[in-house]
């Protein structure tokens, strides 16, 4: 199987302060990976240098063979690597089917029509509700953003991101800050995600990694300390000083 | 190389008034994050509070700067409580609509009270007249407004940096919330400030009447310029504002010696430029 | 033929206005912005003529109905003309401060069977855009060129123009330069200013490096000239011995109390003074007092609008009150009287004022204020604009 | 806006007609209004006529600032630019159809809008408002330079359109005009509600509400915004065409700052963001402006001034906006 997204020898400072140290990467399609790592182990900037927000230093970003590394943050998504958001970044006023639909048309290059409207394109409509639907959005679908639930609101970022048929999809903390009870039917959410899609999780959940990744990557400092099955990685000696140990620093940083 | 000198004063004179004028705008924009487009406004009702002082109450020059500073914030205190209270927070346009209004009743009430005519403040026997500089003559009063300049922007940077309600202000300018939770009354803290920056408004008003006479449409006349000026500068930055003031006044007075006839072209395209460059102005905060 | 259909047309649109004895002259002026002082110099030259003349002219009665133009704005001036024409019933229009705001008017005039009555606005080319304008003013050209004449009196040979950068002001620079190259002077250096201006040293400091003997200015009146003046004084020119010579815009009589001390000395040319001496300035400076409310205000737009008035009651006498432009303008081709400021006509074929114009000195009178004194006279001066642009 | 289309989605099928039965209501409103107008003021026209002229830039900001969020104390740049392509167009190279001028005033404002656009979407904010500013004084300048083609200060004059369709002479009394004006702001309100529903319109949308996530769905969101300023510039540039064609004259005042202000004070009067609120807060402007300064012509600004404070304190949104919020309370209060 050939590699649909590589991330090689990355590495990217500020001021001297080496936040991503020579990290490297591999996904072939279907993979299910998590990353995670401490507080101020540099995920963050890791998510901005592979969505093309920041440049690193040196290092390639490859996406379904091609070198992405020069281009910015929009033709990465065009060519088929997708995020979703820590916090929801939704359009408050916009129903989730004009969200949708909007990915939808986006996607398939329609945006740039001055006429016409969505309903009037039945591939689109289609699509929209097996989306709505997938996703058990389709009894809220002309609500207003800001009048839904904050899980629903979650979910709706999952469908937006999966609306733009990407490649890799990169999923930033799906679950953070929903209630306990809706977690159920994120965790079905994704795993009812396609399977030729890779999809990098970060995540703090330790449940939600397990049930859901099938290999765990663990970021400290900047730097890759493992990378294998997640049933090793509460064994992996460095994990566990890197979280224990890490715990006391970062109060002292905080 | 005596032009250079001759025309670098001038530059200096005309920046340091701009910046007299304008600094207490940088301070509302900036730290109070409100587009007051009634600057001009008060530092006009300043104009003719000293314009009346001398004039028709034969009051001193020095008299009649304080009456004025302490009538306009007099005045400013319930157009703050009514009205700008309302707006803190608010969308910049909506800002803006309520500031033009202000503006607007201003001109009105001006033209009904004192009339359509220019107003002037006479200056002091001291502040008449040119001074000899050796290569050059200048008018005292603008060495007297540069001399303003230098005071107002040490004095506001004692005070912002320096001093505890300094520390107040900024800290509720960051975090509104946080600061009122640490016993911060934001709300003296931003009645307080607004004064300042109506009081500065005013002195600059009647220092820099020289050169940007008083009249009804004051207001509207000069707000461009001293929108301008805050956001090259970098609304909230005293620095900032210096910087800008100098610079602007510079490339004005350069380009109006060089080139007259394209000195408005000038202008605006070192406006362009800088700000496409510092979004944020020169010395803007990155918030 | 047609002509006569759409005179006839608006005749009987209008006929109120027609057969009525109440004649209406609208007029369009700046009655509040930044130009308000000169609006309420032409209410208070209309409201000085009508107390003096009465207002009815025979049978009929005048009425005068004021519109607000704050600023040039053509559209908005046609927008107003209209209103004035189709439902006050106007037959005469009058006014107008700002030349644009007169162009846009002058398309109307043959349609609406209407006269225009040009009370200040100083283009010269107005008057050529349709045959029933008439101007009562002066124009940039006829008060800038007789300075030309006295520089080269004075014995001034390099003189540099310093012009605000807009119409009035490229008028005024022209009439000067062609005058006084003509008279064999020097024109060493033209300078044209933004109107924005509002720090005048670098100019002055290029009057220094420019070596004239002296300086020909031309801003619009109000707050620019103090801080032009100023910085004339202030940047030593004055005490070089660099004169200072314009046209009255910078001088205006209701500038004069905030220029102050500055000011004085300083020559202009114009075609009028309030100071001007004589029976009739007397009677028409205390009517037009009374009408201002405050005397310091008053100044030339008000000589304009009361000539003006002078010119529309003569078109109505012609008339009979029938509303025929064309018979109303003929009327008063020609005719010739003796105004405020001094003795005046109205030349038959450019429809435009031929005047006195005076040089005059900024002076203090014995009561501490400043006026200007009228010095010497160029008499019958015609619009040399018009010449220069064909 | 929005409330319309949530209804409108609800039930696709059922409901598509409705949106469509709601413009269309929309559009017979202007009508009426517009004949109401006519037959209440008939000797009045041309101000009405000039109010068109004002809501048509009024409607062109609405599109930059209402829909796509950018904040601009410029736009007449776009206006006068339409208003000056035009009147040179009849002036210097005897174009003088007055269809014709109107579309040789849309592509001159659509050009002004790229330049415009280029430079003001460089900026955000204050930056955004000053850059705007800049701008409008660099046309103002220009054309005050260009005095062989503008006529400078002293404006354009000598514009003499044709009849319409070689039938309707543009008369004394405005009715041509008037008649013209509609039409134009008409068919501009049905072009301008069909494009803020297309899939454009909704990425604009997007983008004033979140322009990351816009970017975050591959999105150009400069060359989107870039789009809308020329289709906004093409409306403002129809507006100074009809101020051109009906005045017959152009000045240096349609490119002037204050009418950039003054229209974007409507638009905020009547509500950012709705096609109707750009429509109510001009009329109403531009009414109360010709009201109080003919009632009281020395002393109406203070008046203007009170008015907008009011609409700050009482009707945050707007006319039309807080019109509609009140109607939605108490619809909500009904169920």
């Amino acid at each position: 199987m050939s590699a649909v997204f590589q991330v090689e020898n990355l590495k990217k400072s500020f001021g001297g302060l080496a936040v991503t140290q020579d990290v490297s990467i591999t996904m072939n399609p279907g993979d299910r990976v998590a990353l995670i790592g401490p507080n101020g182990a540099g995920k963050t900037t890791f998510v901005n240098l592979v969505t093309g927000h920041l440049e690193p230093d040196s290092g390639k970003v490859m996406l379904g063979g091609n070198d992405v590394t020069s281009l910015g943050p929009t033709p990465r998504v065009r060519q088929g690597l997708v995020r979703s958001f820590q916090v929801t970044r939704l359009f408050p006023d916009m129903t989730p089917e004009e969200h949708l639909a909007l990915a939808v048309m986006q996607r398939t290059g329609r945006t740039g029509r001055i006429f016409g409207h969505y309903h009037s394109m039945p591939d689109v409509m289609a699509e929209v509700a097996e989306l709505l639907r997938t996703l058990g959005l389709d009894h809220i679908a002309t609500r207003k953003v800001s009048e839904i639930a904050y899980g629903q609101q979650r979910l709706l970022e999952i469908a937006l991101a999966l609306a733009l048929k990407p490649k890799v999809l990169l999923l930033d903390e799906p679950a953070a800050g929903v209630p306990q009870s809706d977690t159920p039917r994120i965790e079905a959410a994704l795993a009812g995600l396609p399977s030729d899609l890779a999809v990098l999780m970060i995540e703090h959940d330790m449940d939600l990694v397990f049930r859901f990744a099938k290999r765990v990557i663990v970021l400290a400092a900047g730097a890759i300390i493992f990378d294998g099955s997640p049933e090793d990685v509460t064994k992996d000696a460095r994990v566990r000083e890197a979280y224990l140990g890490s715990y006391a620093n970062d109060r002292s940083a905080a | 190389m005596q032009t250079v000198f001759s025309v670098g004063i001038d530059a200096l004179a005309y920046g340091m008034v701009l910046f007299v004028i304008s600094i207490g705008l940088s301070v509302t924009m900036g730290l109070m994050r409100v587009v007051n487009l009634a600057h001009g406004a008060f530092a006009m009702i300043g104009g003719y509070i000293a314009s009346y002082a001398t004039q028709t109450l034969g009051f001193g020059y020095g008299v009649a700067i304080l009456v004025a500073v302490v009538g306009t914030i007099i005045i400013a205190i319930p157009v703050e409580r009514f009205l700008y209270r309302r707006i803190y927070g608010a969308p910049e346009l909506t800002q803006v609509l309520m500031t033009i209004g202000i503006t607007f009743c201003v001109i009105g009430i001006a033209n009904y009270v004192f009339g359509p005519t220019l107003k002037t403040i006479p200056l002091p026997e001291a502040l008449r007249g040119p001074v000899d500089l050796g290569f050059r003559s200048i008018a005292a009063h603008k060495l007297f407004a540069i001399a303003c300049g230098v005071a107002v922007a040490g004095a506001l940077w004692f005070l912002i940096e320096k001093t505890s309600f300094g520390v107040k202000l900024r800290a509720s300018v960051d975090n509104a919330a946080m600061a009122a939770s640490l016993g911060v009354r934001t709300k003296i803290v931003y009645a307080v400030s607004f004064a300042v920056a109506v009081g500065l408004a005013a002195f600059g008003g009647i220092v820099g009447a020289e050169l940007l006479p008083i009249e009804p449409y004051y207001a509207l006349r000069y707000m461009v310029t001293f929108l301008v000026v805050v956001s090259v500068g970098g609304a909230g930055s005293i620095p900032g504002a210096l910087l800008a003031c100098l610079l602007l006044g510079a490339i004005d007075t350069s380009g109006r010696y060089l080139l007259p006839e394209y000195g408005e072209f000038f202008f605006y395209l070192a406006v362009i430029a800088i700000v496409c460059v510092f979004p944020r102005g020169l010395l803007g905060r990155s918030k | 033929m047609k002509k006569s259909v759409l005179a006839a047309l608006a005749v009987l649109a209008l006929s109120s206005a027609a057969f009525a004895d109440t004649i209406k002259v609208g007029v369009v002026g700046p009655f509040s912005g930044p130009f308000a002082i000169q609006g309420k110099n032409f209410k208070a030259g209309i409201d000085a003529y009508m107390a003096l003349n009465g207002s009815k002219v025979g049978d009929n009665d005048i009425e005068i109905v004021y519109r607000d133009l704050p600023a040039a704005d053509p559209a908005q001036s046609k927008a107003l003309a209209q209103e004035l024409v189709v439902k006050e019933g106007v037959q005469y229009l009058a006014g107008f401060y700002f030349t644009p705001d007169a162009m846009a008017v002058t398309p109307l005039l043959e349609q609406a069977n209407v006269p225009l009555v040009v009370m200040n606005a100083a283009t010269s080319a107005i008057v050529t855009k349709s045959p029933l304008v008439v101007r009562t003013s002066f124009t940039t050209w006829q008060t800038s060129a007789p300075m030309a004449k006295v520089a080269k009196e004075r014995g001034v040979k390099k003189v540099i123009t310093v012009v605000s950068d807009y119409g009035p002001g490229i008028d005024s620079e022209n009439a000067f330069k062609t005058t006084f190259t003509a008279e064999g002077g020097e024109v060493v250096d033209s300078v044209r200013m933004p109107l924005s201006t509002n720090d005048f040293s670098p100019i002055m400091q290029r009057v220094k490096d420019s070596g004239a003997d002296a300086v020909f200015a031309f801003l619009p009146s109000g707050p620019t000239t103090l801080g032009f003046v100023k910085a004339y004084n202030e940047n030593g020119l004055a005490k070089a011995g660099v004169q200072f010579l314009a046209p009255g815009d910078l001088t205006q009589e209701s500038d004069l109390p905030a220029l102050g001390q500055a000011a004085e000395g300083l020559l202009t040319t114009f075609h009028y003074a309030v100071s001007h001496d004589s029976a009739e300035n007397k009677k028409f400076v205390e009517a037009a007092h009374k009408a201002i409310g405050n005397p310091a205000e008053l100044s030339f737009p008000s000589v304009g609008a009361y000539d003006g008035m002078h010119v529309i009651y003569k078109m109505i006498e012609a008339t009979g009150g029938k509303q025929d432009a064309q018979k109303a303008v003929d009327a008063v081709k020609g005719l010739a009287w003796e105004s405020p400021r001094g003795p005046v006509s109205i030349d038959p074929e450019t429809r435009h004022m031929t005047q006195n114009i005076y040089l005059r000195e900024v002076a203090k009178a014995a009561d501490g204020t400043y006026y200007n004194k009228e010095i010497a006279t160029f008499e019958k001066q015609g619009d040399p604009g018009l010449a220069a642009a064909k | 806006m929005a409330a319309i289309e949530n209804t409108s989605a609800a039930k696709p099928a059922a409901t598509r007609p409705n949106w469509l039965v709601r413009d269309l209501v929309g559009l017979a409103v202007i009508l009426a209004v517009a004949a109401i107008g006519y037959f209440l003021f008939p000797n009045n026209l041309a101000l009405l006529t000039r109010i068109l002229g004002v809501a048509l830039l009024v409607l062109s900001i609405d599109l930059v600032t209402g829909f796509c969020g950018v904040a601009t104390l410029g736009h007449a740049a776009l206006f006068g630019a339409g208003a000056y392509a035009s009147g040179i167009a009849a002036v210097h190279f005897g174009i003088t159809d007055p269809l014709l001028m109107v579309v040789v005033g849309a592509i001159g404002g659509a050009l002004a809008g790229i330049v415009s656009g280029a430079v003001i979407l460089r900026g955000h904010g204050l930056a955004q408002l000053v850059l705007s500013i800049a701008v409008v004084h660099l046309f103002h300048e220009a054309a005050n330079k260009a005095s062989a083609y503008t006529g400078g200060s002293d404006g354009l004059s000598g514009i003499s359109p044709d009849p319409i369709f070689g039938m309707f002479a543009f008369d004394l009394w405005g009715r041509t005009a008037y008649g013209f004006a509609v039409a134009l702001v008409a068919i501009a309100f049905v072009v301008l509600r069909l494009i803020t529903r297309s899939p454009f319109g909704m990425l604009c949308r997007g983008i004033k509400e979140d322009p990351i996530r816009i970017r975050a769905m591959g999105a150009s969101v400069q060359g989107t915004l870039l789009k809308m300023y020329v289709i906004s510039g093409a409306v403002a540039g129809v507006g100074g065409a009809l101020n051109a064609i009906s005045t017959q004259v152009v000045g240096l005042d349609s490119l002037s700052f204050t009418l950039s202000a003054e229209a974007l004070v409507m638009l905020v009067l009547g509500g950012t963001g709705s096609l109707y609120g750009a429509l109510i807060g001009t009329v109403s402007f531009m009414w109360f402006e010709d009201f109080v300064s003919a009632a009281n012509p020395f002393h109406w600004l203070t008046i203007v001034g009170a008015l907008l404070i009011a609409v700050v304190l009482f009707a945050p949104r707007g006319l039309y906006g807080s019109a509609q919020t009140l109607l939605d309370r108490f619809r909500g209060d009904g169920k």
